[in-house]
């Protein structure tokens, strides 16, 4: 158990390095921050000696090295739009990213998997088919789309929701939550469901297949044949068996949720990691976009950790080694 | 007590209904153990399935009664057939590795299904719970009843999956081929647990199985059934001992017998190869008589060891190595087929992908004919062994490639190796070898899903054969096969290694069958050789205590039912 | 053809305000960008000096009018036997920590703002020497007669010497943040309350302001909305009283709406056609490989003639622009009346113009364009290249965001570009000292003249132009260069950008030609 | 008899399935107008000689003020909407196919090959797929775009912005080819079949592509339409944050981006008219996956 973790970690830290070197070696061809950093009428010779001491004129590797190896210090250098320390933007905007993709995911699983029981055990039914074709529907509409129409409708329109941002938040311990005003959760719905729709329908499909598999399976079959009241046969017995696969998928999943946020900040000025993110590629704000980037992928790594140990949490038979 | 009157079951499907199983009649007493017996596709799991109320979709009874009891199963509400089940008739899978959700408790699931079906506090159920385990045998059982499926052995797990059945105390058990997954040993310990909670507890059982050994051993009632159809139905030894209908005849003579060995499997006339026009086949004949005119190839086999490392789980500790072969040596005669028998575990197929080159030893030698036979990572492609020694796998269902062509599949060989370079020609020469294996010429354009799983296994055999091997390695060839077209694939083995002067290795884990195939036997248990010896010898004076045993376990018929 | 001068054109859309009593309210507003920093030296870029001078202040401001007008200075006259500038200094001034302003203040900020640190520092590069005379007066010296000078430093902005210094953030912060960057001291009108970059900050008033306050507003909260269909749903949903800008194409459907107007103006930036003068071939032509035809007059003034900008203004800006005959909008000082006629719409002469010049079935040639600098930049060009082709010349459109498109333009990666020009000096000059002087990397003149239009003449008249203290004189001075560039058609000036901010109806504001907003003429009913 | 049902299985289940059909018809007449649509649209959106913007912004026909000329309206360009449309699918039914190409090619490429070798080289494989995961989609596609940006000359990056466009949605969709080739390849691994192709000292080039490969297409298949579903949504998407296609050669998310623009202004058809032909063919492309999905995998029907 202690080494299957210790060489997940080990797996992990080869990904964020990887990641790191990515990021690190193709920002640089995003285009030039001097350009950015710098007003109309600062001269050539300002914008180069800016360039010099940014060190942007260094060879790549040493460029390089200092970024990671900085990075492992805990410095994670400035920006170049605000010349705040990159670190404590990024962690402003966790937050505000992690609560609205776990909205996302809680949605897309509190309706979906519902969902796919339902048109798992009823395959046929009319209910179950037009489930079904409103999802493929909704995943087929690009997203930014459903964005602003559900602003047009809800915000405008209606006027009931609010169109844009965080609304009210609370700090807890430096961590700023929507959580707890009913503004913060107003100001959560339009983009949570934006952002959770594909996800939603992802699940529900992959519920509905995964459940259909185990419904056929020999003990589901032999729990009938002992019959077990059909209730604790779905629920108990089927849907816990069908969740293994699901929680591997949605683990992989909900780094491309975090990332996929960027179109959802965007359109809903959520001021989550990904606004941030689109906004330093504007203004070529490469260490932001570098360290945005190890943190997308030190949330996928983390993510992938935990789904391991649920694994062995639901799992009994990951979890000793004494079968005969 | 159950009775089945006219029962008939059909499918819908798109050509209008297709009928699974017609005018069944059958019935069964308390305490009584019913054999239902037939080849695949005979419908009688449909049987059990129609009784228990769990015909998959979309099948559905078209008429007939299932009474068990007074009550009319077909007349039940669903809500009312649920309750029915579990309480008064109960099921046991085949398979118990999969007949229990692994994500349960044992525990959970027997207070589950007892809770279910009376109204007893929970601390009740669970001494009921333990109560059943130990008298179904599973020693220790207030402790092991904590324990998931997976941490118990294939045999304990169908003892909990028969518990399960059990728990409600049902009047009726539909036991689906309960032993089929289970080795011999296992399989006896489990038939007198049936035997024993019929008699105990009155308790009748539907057992479907495909063995006619098993039927023979533990059924007091015996019903045959072919296409979905009862052929023949009464008192085990009446319908077995002195079989009135031609199939139970024949279905009997291919039942191999145990304690002696016949030249050839009886078969109906209509099925046995032996009767197919050879015109063509002896082209083929001809053409693998014409390679190398070279004697017989023997093999050797010395100190062979494979040892597996084990996943590693620590970091501290090494993982655990699992020694599948221990020290091996034997020699196979040339000409000859030398019997390997051994349960599930005992390395049978780990010896067969060492020889073949799938693994690599950790330790030993190996000799074919006069030269040294590589091990695996040493072996190359092109070495001569690769056609020398060839492999009929236990699966025919896997065995040969799904989106490739009969004629692909048999031509492969040939132009591997080299043998026949023209196309055409080997397109003629792969006609002509399924000839010789009993098959329609026509077939070579067909695909493998398109034939039954006798007619697949001869197509592995000929493709075997095409390659021109002096050495055939057959793993388990008729294990999957219906007892009669296991005995048309054994009378094709024997006729090709007459013909062609073959050297085979015939892995079975059926003793009755290495019978009638092997003139040498090893018995192999836990990667040793147990004991070794000319087949008749060893059969009739078992020297090994295990071998004794191991014959003892397999379950045989009385001498006197023997029609031939 | 002759485009009057509308009368509210560049003058300031002032709606009065209607009442006195002045009751305390909550304003939100929001735009595009949130400005990067709240260090007024640090970057020299509009979104930052428009939110900053709600802070800070200069010595003087610009009026809703652009004019030029008192504030931290309450006078200033040219030095006597030199070249510079005298400012008389406001007394009675407080920072919003309490301390007074006073000239070490100012020497303090000049020192700041022109070190080599500071994005601005180019504002000061004709200065000579500042020196403080007494706590109230101080001089610049430049070191040529400047007439323009003072309203050239509308937005240098004054620091509290000993917050700033007492605060480590006696420079501006260049690679990492400083005190000042996010926290600040000055002696304008609001101060900063809270902020929280890129997504909220909190102004108030700032109680001890030496003026007299015009607004109403008790806080203000400025959320930058980057999408602009999000940013018009917040203000029909009522969550923002106020947006600069809005997309023109929406204009028609706020001004329908109860309860919100539109404000229209024209900002000062005039968007143009640059040519490539001085490449000896096209860089991104399929069939003319051996000259460049842009170097010929009659060619670039024939694209000129292709450009149909009535259509541009109906189809694509709905009517909103004003065509422009030149580098600057009517109004601008030393903007040139008697140069106001541009290239009328004529493919036929366009044609013509081609087949003189060698070229009867017209080449192709490489066109650059921006895609999120000016409104609608990339459909204007997509026009552009469409109308071109009608008349022979078939434009390789390529459109890229801003931030690949400066170091394409400086490694002279075009045959023909788009470019917006604003003057930051709300004078002629501006953009002859930029544009249109040749390059020289040494004066630092025609920095951005990318295609280097060179003329002898140009390049003589702009020190002329920029030491003649007689208006009249200067004028004449500028309407030569400005005829000689029409003569040789070193730009084609297509038009003004329209200003177009929306507000709710309750909201008084003022729109200023710069693009500022600025909060102390806000008051909400 | 059981040949002629399975053979025909596919043909059958397809003719009892009316949604399939319908997909089959909308995809059908999309892809056949996007492949000729040089020859039935109206005008080229590439030659910019063939409108003008005096057309611009004219209304479908059947709303006041409209030129029957153009069925559908026209754009602020001028350019009539089918035109438009028809090239802009074209464009995104390019993309959308190479990169579902480019993709599988890769994808299976590697996916079968670690399931084959496993060990070391699977180890190698599937950690590349781990960090491609961690790199999700668009920040995929933002990394290539940059790289291109900077290795590419100026002259030919327009040229090849499409390509690069391609090349950054099929290395975003790689992993979950080589994923499910590799899943599929172990199953097949352990079929005798194989086992007895490596026995027969076959070449494992041959054994992977010749005996493996059709044996895991069905899953592959299934994919492969899903994804080429979201190869389209996604240049959609890109388009969206101003990093898919300048708009001088429109992909169907170029139209859509620009379309925003008319959200609010009353040229409602310039938005929703390609929204509406995008959704039609992402769904048609969709449902003719799950139809594939039943076919290969009868279970779940």
């Amino acid at each position: 158990m202690a080494y299957f973790i210790l060489k997940r970690l080990i797996q992990s830290v080869f990904v964020m390095l990887a990641v790191a070197f990515l990021a690190f070696s193709l920002f640089r061809f995003v285009g030039d921050p001097i350009t950015q950093m710098t007003g109309v009428e600062t001269s050539v010779a300002d914008q180069e000696r800016l360039r010099e001491e940014l060190g942007l004129n260094d060879p790549f590797i040493t460029q390089f090295v200092r970024f990671t190896g900085d990075m492992l210090q805990g410095d994670f250098g400035f920006s170049y739009r605000t010349r705040q320390p990159v670190a404590e933007m990024i962690a402003d905007r966790i937050p505000a990213t992690l609560e609205l993709g776990i909205v996302a995911l809680l949605i897309s699983l509190i309706v979906g998997v519902p969902a796919g029981v339902y048109t798992a055990l009823r395959p046929r039914g009319v209910v179950s088919q037009t489930i079904l074709m409103t999802t493929l529907i909704g995943v087929s509409v690009p997203t930014f789309v459903i964005g602003i129409m559900l602003i047009f409708l809800f915000g405008v329109q209606l006027g009931w929701l609010p169109t844009f941002g965080r609304g009210g938040t609370v700090q807890i311990g430096g961590w700023e939550s929507s959580f707890f005003t009913v503004d913060g959760w107003r100001a959560l719905i339009l983009p949570a469901i934006t952002l959770g729709v594909y996800q939603l329908t992802l699940t529900m499909r992959l519920v509905r297949a995964e459940m259909m598999e185990v419904m056929r399976s020999d003990y589901i079959r032999f729990a009938t044949a002992r019959g077990v009241p059909m209730r604790r046969l779905y629920f108990k017995h089927a849907l816990a068996n069908t969740m293994i696969p699901v929680i591997t998928i949605i683990g992989l999943q909900f780094g491309g949720v975090i990332a996929f946020s960027i179109v959802t900040e965007s359109v809903f000025q959520w001021p989550g990691m990904g606004l941030l993110f689109l906004e330093s590629i504007r203004f070529v704000d490469i260490p932001v976009m570098g360290v945005y980037l190890v943190v997308i992928a030190f949330f996928f790594v983390l993510v992938n950790l935990i789904v391991d140990m649920l694994y062995v949490a639901i799992d009994p038979r990951l979890r000793v080694k004494d079968a005969a | 007590m159950l009775t089945i009157k006219d029962l008939s079951v059909k499918f819908p499907s798109r050509f209008g209904d297709v009928t699974a199983i017609e005018d069944v009649d059958l019935k069964i007493r308390p305490g009584e153990i019913h054999g239902l017996v037939g080849e695949s596709g005979a419908g009688k799991s449909t049987v059990g399935a129609a009784v228990i109320g769990l015909i998959s979709t979309p099948g559905y009874i078209a008429k007939g009664e299932i009474t068990l009891g007074d009550t009319d199963l077909r007349a039940l509400t669903p809500e009312q057939a649920h309750a029915v089940r579990g309480d008064r008739i109960s099921m046991i899978f085949q398979d118990p590795q999969t007949s229990l959700n692994p994500l349960m408790t044992v525990e959970d699931q027997l207070i589950e299904t007892i809770q279910t079906h009376s109204a007893v506090s929970y601390a009740e159920a669970q001494n009921r719970a333990v109560d059943l385990l130990e008298e179904i045998g599973i020693k220790n059982a207030a402790e092991r009843i904590k324990s998931y499926p997976h941490q118990f052995s294939g045999g304990m797990r169908q003892r909990v999956v028969i518990a399960l059945a059990l728990c409600t105390d049902p009047e009726l058990i539909i036991a689906d081929e309960p032993t089929t997954a289970l080795d011999v040993a296992v399989q006896q310990q489990v038939l007198d647990l049936l035997r024993d909670l019929a008699d105990r507890r009155n308790i009748a059982f539907l057992l479907i199985t495909h063995d006619i050994g098993v039927i023979a051993q533990i059924a007091d009632r015996v019903t045959v059934m072919r296409n979905g159809k009862t052929l023949e139905s009464g008192e085990t030894a009446q319908v077995l001992g002195h079989p009135q209908h031609p199939y139970t005849v024949a279905l009997m003579d291919a039942v191999p017998p145990l304690d002696h060995k016949i030249p050839r499997f009886r078969l109906p006339v209509e099925d046995d190869i032996a009767v197919q026009s050879k015109t063509k086949g002896a082209d083929a004949k001809a053409w693998l008589l014409a390679g190398e005119q070279t004697a017989p190839t023997g093999l050797s086999v010395n100190n062979l060891t494979m040892r597996f490392r084990g996943t590693r789980t620590s970091l501290w500790q090494k993982p655990d190595s699992f020694t599948a072969l221990d020290d091996v040596s034997f020699t196979v005669r040339p000409g000859t087929i030398m019997g390997l028998v051994g349960e599930s575990g005992s390395g049978k197929s780990t010896l067969a992908r060492v020889l073949t080159g799938l693994l690599h030893p950790s330790a030993g030698e190996m000799t074919l004919g006069d030269a040294n036979l590589p091990p695996a990572k040493q072996r190359s492609r092109h070495h001569p062994s690769r056609r020398l020694m060839q492999m009929v796998f236990q699966d025919p269902y896997s065995s040969l490639n799904a989106r490739h062509k009969i004629g692909a599949i048999l031509a492969e060989p040939l132009w591997l190796y080299g043998l026949v370079n023209d196309a055409k020609q080997r397109r003629a020469l792969a006609m002509a070898m399924l000839d010789l294996v009993g098959m329609p010429a026509d077939s070579i354009d067909k695909y493998p899903h398109q034939f039954s799983g006798g007619q697949r296994q001869r197509i592995a055999v000929a493709r075997a054969i095409l390659a021109r091997p002096k050495f055939l390695i057959c793993d388990e060839p008729t294990s999957a096969l219906d007892v009669s077209i296991q005995a048309q694939v054994l009378n094709l083995l024997k006729d090709l290694q007459a013909t062609f002067g073959l050297t085979i290795l015939f892995i079975t884990h059926n003793m009755s069958v290495a019978r009638q195939m092997a003139d040498d036997m090893i018995v192999l248990r836990n990667g040793k050789i147990e004991e070794t010896g000319p087949s008749e010898a060893l059969f009739s004076k078992p020297a090994a205590p295990y071998t004794r045993t191991l014959l003892k376990l397999t379950p045989k018929m009385p001498p006197e039912w023997r029609t031939a | 053809m002759n485009y009057s001068l509308k009368s509210s054109a560049l003058v300031c859309m002032t709606v009065l305000l209607s009442s006195t009593a002045l009751s305390a309210e909550t304003f939100r507003w929001a735009s595009t960008t949130d400005p990067q920093t709240m260090d007024p030296h640090a970057v020299n870029s509009a979104p930052v000096l428009s939110f900053m001078n709600n802070i800070y202040e200069g010595l003087v401001r610009r009026g809703k009018d652009m004019s030029i007008e008192p504030s931290l200075a309450t006078s200033w006259e040219p030095l006597e036997g030199e070249n510079g500038w005298r400012f008389t200094l406001r007394e009675g001034v407080t920072f919003q920590d309490g301390s007074a302003f006073t000239s070490e203040d100012v020497m303090f900020s000049y020192q700041r703002a022109s070190n080599e640190a500071a994005d601005v520092r180019s504002w000061f590069a004709p200065v000579a020497d500042v020196r403080v005379v007494d706590d109230f007066t101080i001089d610049f010296v430049t070191t040529a007669p400047n007439p323009l000078f003072p309203d050239s430093i509308a937005n240098f902005m004054i620091l509290d010497k000993d917050w700033a210094e007492g605060n480590d953030a006696a420079l501006p912060a260049r690679d990492a943040e400083n005190f000042a960057t996010m926290n600040v001291n000055g002696t304008g009108p609001f101060t900063l309350a809270s902020r929280d970059p890129g997504v909220r900050t909190v102004l108030t008033p700032h109680e001890g302001w030496w003026g007299e306050a015009e607004h109403n507003v008790t806080e203000a909260i400025f959320t930058p909305i980057g999408n602009s269909a999000t940013g018009l749903a917040a203000l029909l949903s009522g969550e923002i009283d106020f947006i600069q800008p809005i997309p023109l194409q929406d204009v028609a459907q706020v001004e329908e709406r109860d309860g919100f107007k539109v404000l229209e103006g024209e900002e000062t930036r005039v968007i143009m056609f640059g040519f490539g003068h001085e490449h000896e071939t096209l860089l991104y032509s399929n069939d003319v490989t051996d000259a460049n035809p842009f170097t010929d007059p009659n060619v670039r003034l024939a694209a000129a003639h292709a450009l149909d900008i009535a259509s541009i203004n109906r189809v694509l800006f709905r009517g909103k622009i004003q065509p422009a005959s030149q580098l600057v909008p009517a109004g601008i000082s030393g903007y040139s009346e008697a140069n106001s006629d541009r290239p009328e719409y004529n493919p036929d002469r366009a044609r013509e113009l081609l087949a003189e010049a060698g070229y009867p079935d017209g080449f192709s040639f490489g066109l650059k364009c921006t895609n999120d600098r000016y409104i609608n930049d990339e459909a204007l060009c997509r026009a552009a290249a469409s109308m071109f082709a009608a008349v022979g010349l078939n434009a390789e459109l390529s459109t890229g965001p801003v931030r690949d498109y400066w170091p394409q333009l400086r490694e002279d990666d075009f045959d023909m570009y788009l470019l917006g020009w604003s003057p930051g000096t709300f004078d002629m000059e501006h953009p002859i000292r930029f544009l249109m002087h040749s390059q020289d990397d040494e004066k630092k003149l025609g920095s951005w003249n990318f295609g280097n239009y060179s003329n002898a003449r140009v390049d003589e008249l702009l020190p002329m132009i920029q030491q003649e203290i007689d208006p009249a004189a200067r004028q004449a001075l500028i309407d030569e260069v400005v005829a000689i560039t029409q003569e040789e058609v070193a730009y084609i000036p297509l038009y003004t950008q329209p200003l177009i901010w929306a507000a709710k109806d309750n909201v008084d504001l003022t729109q200023r030609a710069d693009n500022f907003f600025l909060l102390r003429w806000v008051t909400v009913n | 008899m059981i040949a002629l049902l399975k053979r025909n299985e596919a043909v059958w289940l397809f003719v009892h399935s009316p949604a399939a059909i319908i997909a089959a018809v909308v995809a059908i007449a999309i892809i056949l107008g996007a492949a000729f649509a040089p020859w039935v649209a109206l005008v080229d959106p590439y030659d910019l000689s063939s409108f003008s913007l005096f057309d611009g912004l004219l209304p479908p026909v059947w709303e006041d003020g409209a030129n029957p000329k153009y069925l559908l309206g026209t754009d602020d360009q001028g350019r009539d909407m089918i035109s438009s449309i028809l090239y802009g699918a074209r464009l995104s039914l390019f993309i959308g196919l190479a990169a579902m190409t480019i993709a599988t090619v890769l994808g299976v490429s590697l996916g079968l090959a670690a399931g084959y070798y496993g060990g070391r080289f699977d180890a190698i494989v599937m950690r590349i797929a781990d960090v491609q995961l961690a790199l999700p989609a668009i920040l995929t596609a933002l990394l290539i775009d940059g790289i291109a940006r900077g290795l590419l000359p100026a002259d030919i990056q327009q040229e090849l912005r499409v390509w690069v466009l391609t090349l950054a949605i099929a290395l975003s969709l790689w992993v979950n080819f080589a994923r499910t080739a590799r899943a599929s390849t172990l199953v097949q691994m352990n079929k005798d079949y194989v086992q007895a192709a490596i026995m027969m000292g076959q070449r494992p080039i041959r054994i992977m592509f010749v005996h493996i490969f059709p044996n895991i297409l069905g899953p592959l298949l299934v994919i492969m339409t899903v994804d080429l579903a979201s190869a389209i949504l996604l240049e959609a998407t890109l388009s969206f944050l101003g990093i898919g296609l300048p708009a001088d050669s429109p992909s169907l998310g170029t139209l859509i981006r620009i379309g925003m623009q008319f959200l609010l202004s009353g040229e409602w058809w310039i938005l929703w008219i390609p929204t509406l032909f995008l959704v039609a063919l992402v769904v048609s492309i969709n449902v003719l996956g799950d139809f594939l999905r039943d076919v290969f995998n009868p279970r779940l029907r």
